[in-house]
């Protein structure tokens, strides 16, 4: 078992060895006689059995002891899961979001995401959990804090943990996903306040940065060139479009490779114009959360999959026009376009219709 | 019958008949009432849907029965339990050997079922006409609460439907053995069953009827 | 002894000549048969699917079937493992040749039904089968939606195929309960029926009373496909959760179709080998029934995580601990049978003790995943894995084929070699547990189910685990290598090889299509030994 | 148990034509209740006189007040075990 990572883990641990000794003691208990019956009691030792119908007494001792037994159990798991479920008024809000097959996490206050979860050191995180409305369930799972919640599409969960040392821990989906399941893993990191500050103010301004088209458009510029666009692309990319950009891994996911039927055209501009607002009606959502820059480096990179040299360009004035729909060129105030805004919307509405 | 009925508690009497081969009627009616038992739980686990839906969407279930028309709710149920009668009747008439009597009851049975299925065709046209069935453009412009209302309305009321067409051949063919002498006052464990199963579906729509029409 | 009785009735086996006499065969013992040899095949199949996916887990990343292959496979090796396997195999196999002998009678109380329940059992193999010539489906065998509703595969045949195997599970269970009514032989009380026809006779009340939910809650998925209607869509603000309230309704108290009839066995075998009349026959009976009443009460158990209210999950915490306490009860008593017996170690009784151990195990590890805390950090891990295998197949598994050596003689009417048999029982249990139990501890440490690839850390347990499973099904393969040869060149069985005293052991061997000719008087108890032959 | 001369009991038909008239009754009166403004209790009142009404087509259409008691308590299992299933469920959704 992992060590104990807070203090959940040490009370579910706790409760562990507690309901695991009464069982292994009551298991080797039960072996042994069993054992020493088979052997005591052979038929050569034992050439004639004895005749004994049953005992009151016994029966009434066999069903009130394990009673009691099993019902201090249930309290010792209930105590755990008290403590689980009753978040610390400090603790700061992490929504977070399953889709196939990534995870999100938003920083409401910072108005950022990121694909890995970031924590303080001390601080209680409560994560607020939920999945896009035409997605499947899926499950949030820390095992070095024992806690997990699915997160149910349209619904909203929770589960809060409190991290006591800086590392990394895993993230699983614990509830099956479909293909990519196994691969829906993800890391929670966790940083001393002043680094994770740091981390904040950076992704803030990533953010934030006003893109420069004619840098943007480039592939060789050097903004672009910084920014990882095949990491980027492997972690939201993959698991539809498949590492050599074929697609086909889930129903309709396009091939990069070929320049033919695109919903859009496979400008740069109409590439990013997805990323931005996704295709409606298929699994291809929004990536708006992405920083501006990320996206245009997602795009490059998607391009650059088809080989040949008659890749159509964009216009300058298509390129003008992507500016001005999505005011790329300004500097833009921490805003919260994230693709989960329809199930939330939804789930707004489920509360208060109920 | 070996059981003659003598024994309140123990039921196991009838070994030697069945030993023989023989005729069980006990047994047949206890094998149908379980059966029965599987039909209700069938349904049951719809109306436990139904039961979460409306404690979640208790407005918009509201405004969804106030499409449906009660007087021809009220009508099909007048229908169905005027068959329950026929069924119960032609059996009684069968236990008193007039045969003749017993079979123009089961045709009147029938006539109800037919009554009742052409009556709920009727209804559910209408709807369809009006844009309200499971993906309709209009249907879906409605509130959440009212899709899964109809997606309930068209199951429950098409299952029950179904049973009510199940249940229509299953009389012909009692009201067939009949006449044929294979059903008699002393062999009427089929015909009973038939009526076991026919008194279910009505029972089944004693419920589905307040639950999809009077609750607006 | 048998060889008269032989002579004056032919036994059910040749009663009729050709594949016709057996395909519209009435005679209970016939219909067991045929259960037999279609859940044999469908169980072997389900093995290599489970080979595959253990082949698979080898090493991580991806081996050879990758991530969606292994997704079908898994599924498959689940639906066919539970619905064609484990469910019916000791209810249709044993309890419909053994419950009417037992019982005094000649048959059940709709042959004919029952005849159609095996071709229903067919018909739902067929489909089951047929989807893996679509190409698989990828949903796990719990069908959770939204992802069936979802999903690009074919979900309508094996969503179909466990619709009519549900059907077929109900009609076996309500000719049970009639036959267990209304057959008895008159001198035979309730408190004198062995107790397997008790743990049936509770099974099939939960087969009829479980498993209509999740039939129309199958069919909702096919009609949430098909026509949208909503009910479970979140886009529609269905609710995903009340799926899987309404599929564990039933699936929950599955697990108590798969482990009630297997305990049920454990009873029969226990006093015989034993030579003593069980300890505590009453609350044996009673705790079948007390195991079927609980076990509809605990099914939120398997959603712990699901986002179900707070309150819900305590109460269920707390029900499912009381479910615990009737299956002690049997363990307790069954010790207490063993306690100055005279123990013969053959076979059968080896798989009693092997499935005593096994689903004690399994039992207790339940414990873990009853409680709220611990739960909550080994739920969809490989500890659940590891825990429903100790259970369904240590419990339910075991004892079909504990209950298969047992029963052999009698059905076959010759011997299978006791020493092959022994080994192969080595070889089964050494297997079963080097392939299951590594599985407990990748859990503890984190390793989620239903994973086609993992992180190298959870290599040793996977390693130790795939070794297993090439030795558990050695044994799978001796054991039924040892049974084949014996159908053919065993020795002959006399009318009662291991001394038992129900109705089954005083026919002959093989029993004749109309065991009795007349209704047996029963006088004592089931197992009442002590006081006649001192040795079998 | 059908055939006339070990039943012992057999029922008048008009006793039938009796409950067939106090189903339509109270078929008028759960269409009345509707319209009496009971607000929320009206799903209630409503799940009672359909249960009333259950109650006798079970009792006397599908006979069981002439059976064996033992239909009776098979009955009573179902009626048990569908409570614990409509129960446990709403223990979850009257909490959320």
């Amino acid at each position: 078992m992992y060590s104990g990572a807070s203090e959940i883990a040490r009370e579910v641990d706790a409760a562990f060895y507690w309901i695991g000794g009464i069982c292994v003691a009551l298991l080797i208990g039960i072996t042994a006689v069993m054992v020493y019956f088979v052997i005591r009691y052979r038929r050569a030792r034992s050439p004639q059995a004895a005749h004994i119908e049953g005992s009151l007494p016994l029966e009434i001792g066999w069903i009130v002891v394990p009673t009691i037994l099993v019902l201090f159990m249930f309290f010792k798991g209930y105590e755990g899961f008290k403590l689980m479920r009753t978040v610390p008024e400090d603790a700061q809000v992490v929504e977070v979001v399953g889709q196939r097959w990534f995870w999100t996490f938003i920083y409401p206050e910072q108005g950022i995401t990121s694909d890995r979860l970031y924590a303080p050191v001390g601080k209680p995180m409560k994560l607020e959990m939920t999945a896009p409305v035409d997605d499947v369930v899926h499950s949030l799972y820390l095992p070095a804090f024992r806690v997990k919640e699915d997160c149910v599409p349209g619904r909203k969960s929770y589960l809060w943990f409190q991290p006591e040392q800086e590392g990394r821990y895993h993230i699983f989906c614990a509830e099956y996903c479909g293909k990519d399941h196994s691969r829906m893993i993800t890391e929670l990191v966790v940083l001393s306040p002043e680094k994770y500050q740091a981390w904040l103010q950076r992704k803030v301004e990533d953010r934030n940065k006003p893109v420069v088209m004619a840098q943007a458009m480039d592939p060789e510029s050097a903004e672009i060139k910084e920014r990882d666009g095949a990491a980027l692309f492997k972690t939201y990319c993959v698991s539809c479009h498949g590492a050599e950009g074929l697609g086909g891994l889930v129903e309709n996911a396009r091939n990069f490779t070929s320049l033919a039927d695109w919903k859009r055209s496979p400008k740069i501009t109409d590439i990013y114009r997805t990323l931005e607002l996704g295709i409606e009606g298929t699994q291809m959502r929004s990536f708006s959360n992405l920083p501006p820059w990320d996206r245009f480096a997602l795009a490059h990179h998607v391009a650059a999959f088809y080989k040949g040299s008659d890749r159509p360009q964009a216009s300058p004035e298509e390129v003008e026009q992507l500016n001005k729909d999505f005011r790329l060129g300004e500097k833009q105030e921490p805003r919260r376009t994230i693709p989960i805004e329809q199930a939330k919307k939804a789930y707004v509405e489920d509360a208060g219709g109920g | 019958m070996a059981d003659g009925g003598t024994t309140s508690t123990d039921l196991h009497g009838a070994a030697g008949a069945a030993h023989a081969g023989g005729y069980d009627p006990m047994a047949a009616k206890m094998g149908m009432w379980l059966f029965l038992f599987t039909e209700v739980l069938l349904f049951g686990a719809l109306f436990i849907v139904y039961g979460v839906y409306l404690h979640g969407f208790t407005w918009q279930f509201q405004q969804g029965s106030a499409r449906l028309s009660i007087p021809v709710g009220a009508v099909n149920t007048a229908i169905l339990l005027t068959s329950s009668l026929t069924m119960a009747l032609a059996i009684a008439a069968l236990q008193r050997a007039r045969p003749a009597r017993a079979r123009r009851l089961l045709f009147a049975t029938v006539g109800c079922a037919g009554a009742f299925l052409v009556i709920k065709a009727f209804e559910w046209a209408g709807k369809f006409a009006h844009g309200v069935y499971p993906g309709a453009a209009f249907l879906l412009e409605q509130s959440k609460g009212e899709i899964v209302f109809f997606g309930l309305y068209f199951t429950m009321t098409g299952l029950h439907a179904l049973h009510v067409l199940v249940g229509v051949p299953v009389i012909l063919w009692a009201g067939r053995r009949i006449r044929s002498g294979a059903i008699s006052p002393e062999h009427s464990v089929f015909l009973e069953n038939a009526g076991l199963y026919w008194h279910l579906v009505d029972l089944i729509w004693i419920y589905l009827f307040p639950l999809f029409y009077l609750i607006s | 002894m048998d060889a008269a009785a032989g002579a004056a009735a032919p036994n059910y086996l040749r009663a009729g000549k050709g594949l016709a006499s057996w395909l519209t065969t009435t005679d209970h013992k016939r219909i067991g048969i045929l259960y037999l040899i279609a859940i044999l095949v469908f169980f072997l199949f389900a093995v290599c699917l489970g080979l595959m996916i253990r082949l698979e887990l080898f090493s991580p990343g991806e081996q050879f079937v990758g991530n969606q292959g292994y997704n079908r496979i898994l599924t498959l090796h689940g639906i066919t493992m539970i619905f064609l396997f484990i469910i019916p195999s000791v209810p249709a196999v044993f309890g419909n040749f053994f419950l009417p002998i037992q019982i005094g009678a000649n048959d059940v109380s709709f042959p004919r039904l029952n005849l159609a329940s095996w071709y229903f059992y067919i018909g739902g193999g067929l489909f089951a089968l047929g989807s893996v010539i679509l190409g698989g489906v990828d949903t796990g065998w719990t069908f959770y939606i939204p992802y069936s509703a979802d999903t690009a595969d074919n979900v309508y045949l094996p969503i179909l195929a466990a619709f009519i195997l549900g059907w077929s599970s109900i009609l076996t269970g309500l000719n049970f309960i009639v036959t267990v009514h209304r057959l008895r032989v008159p001198s035979m009380p309730w408190f004198r029926m062995p107790l397997f026809v008790w743990a049936l006779y509770a099974t099939s009340w939960i087969q009829i009373l479980a498993t209509p939910v999740v039939g129309i809650t199958l069919l909702l998925i096919l009609l949430e496909r098909f026509l949208g209607i909503g009910i479970f869509d979140p886009a529609k603000e269905g609710d995903p959760v009340l799926y899987q309230h309404l599929f564990w309704i039933y699936s929950h108290p599955a697990v108590y179709i798969m482990v009630l009839p297997a305990m049920g066995i454990v009873s029969e075998i226990v006093p015989v080998f034993c030579r003593k009349t069980i300890f505590g026959y009453k609350f044996i009976a009673i705790s079948s029934l007390a195991i079927a009443g609980i076990g509809s009460l605990v099914w939120g158990h398997h959603m712990f995580t699901s986002g179900m209210a707070d309150l819900e999950r305590i109460v269920f915490s707390l029900l499912t601990f009381l479910v615990a306490i009737p299956s002690g009860v049997k363990v307790f008593n069954w010790l207490a049978t063993m306690y100055k017996g005279s123990i013969r170690l053959a076979t059968p009784f080896l798989y009693a003790l092997a499935f005593i151990f096994l689903f004690s195990v399994g039992g207790f590890t339940g414990l873990l995943q009853g409680a709220l805390s611990t739960d909550i950090h080994i739920h969809d891990t490989s500890f659940i894995v590891a825990h429903f295998h100790y259970t369904m197949f240590g419990g339910g598994g075991v004892m079909f084929f504990g209950a298969l050596h047992y029963w052999f003689p009698k059905m076959f009417g010759r011997t299978y070699c006791e020493s092959v048999a022994r080994w192969a029982f080595a070889l089964f249990f050494v297997g079963f547990n080097c392939l299951y139990f590594p599985l407990f501890l990748a859990g503890l440490a984190g390793m989620p189910r239903r994973y086609a690839d993992y992180l190298p850390e959870y290599l040793v347990y996977h390693r130790i685990s795939s070794i297993g499973s090439w030795i558990l099904v050695a044994g799978i393969v001796l054991m039924l290598a040892n049974l084949l040869r014996a159908l053919f060149k065993g020795e002959r069985a006399g009318r009662d090889p291991w001394g038992g005293a129900t109705l089954e052991w005083t026919v002959p061997s093989p029993p004749p299509t109309h065991q009795f000719a007349a209704p047996p008087v029963v006088t004592r108890g089931p197992y009442e030994y002590a006081r006649e032959r001192a040795s079998g | 148990m059908n055939a006339p001369a070990q039943e012992g009991h057999l029922v008048p038909c008009s006793v039938y034509v009796w409950v067939w008239a106090a189903l339509l009754c109270l078929t008028a009166v759960t269409v009345s209740a509707k319209y009496a403004d009971l607000q929320h209790l009206a799903i209630f009142a409503a799940l009672l006189i359909a249960t009333v009404k259950a109650g006798l087509v079970v009792l006397y259409f599908m006979h069981v007040r002439f059976e064996k008691p033992i239909f009776a308590v098979m009955i009573l299992v179902l009626l048990a075990t569908y409570g614990i299933y409509i129960g446990l469920t709403f223990v979850d959704y009257a909490n959320r």
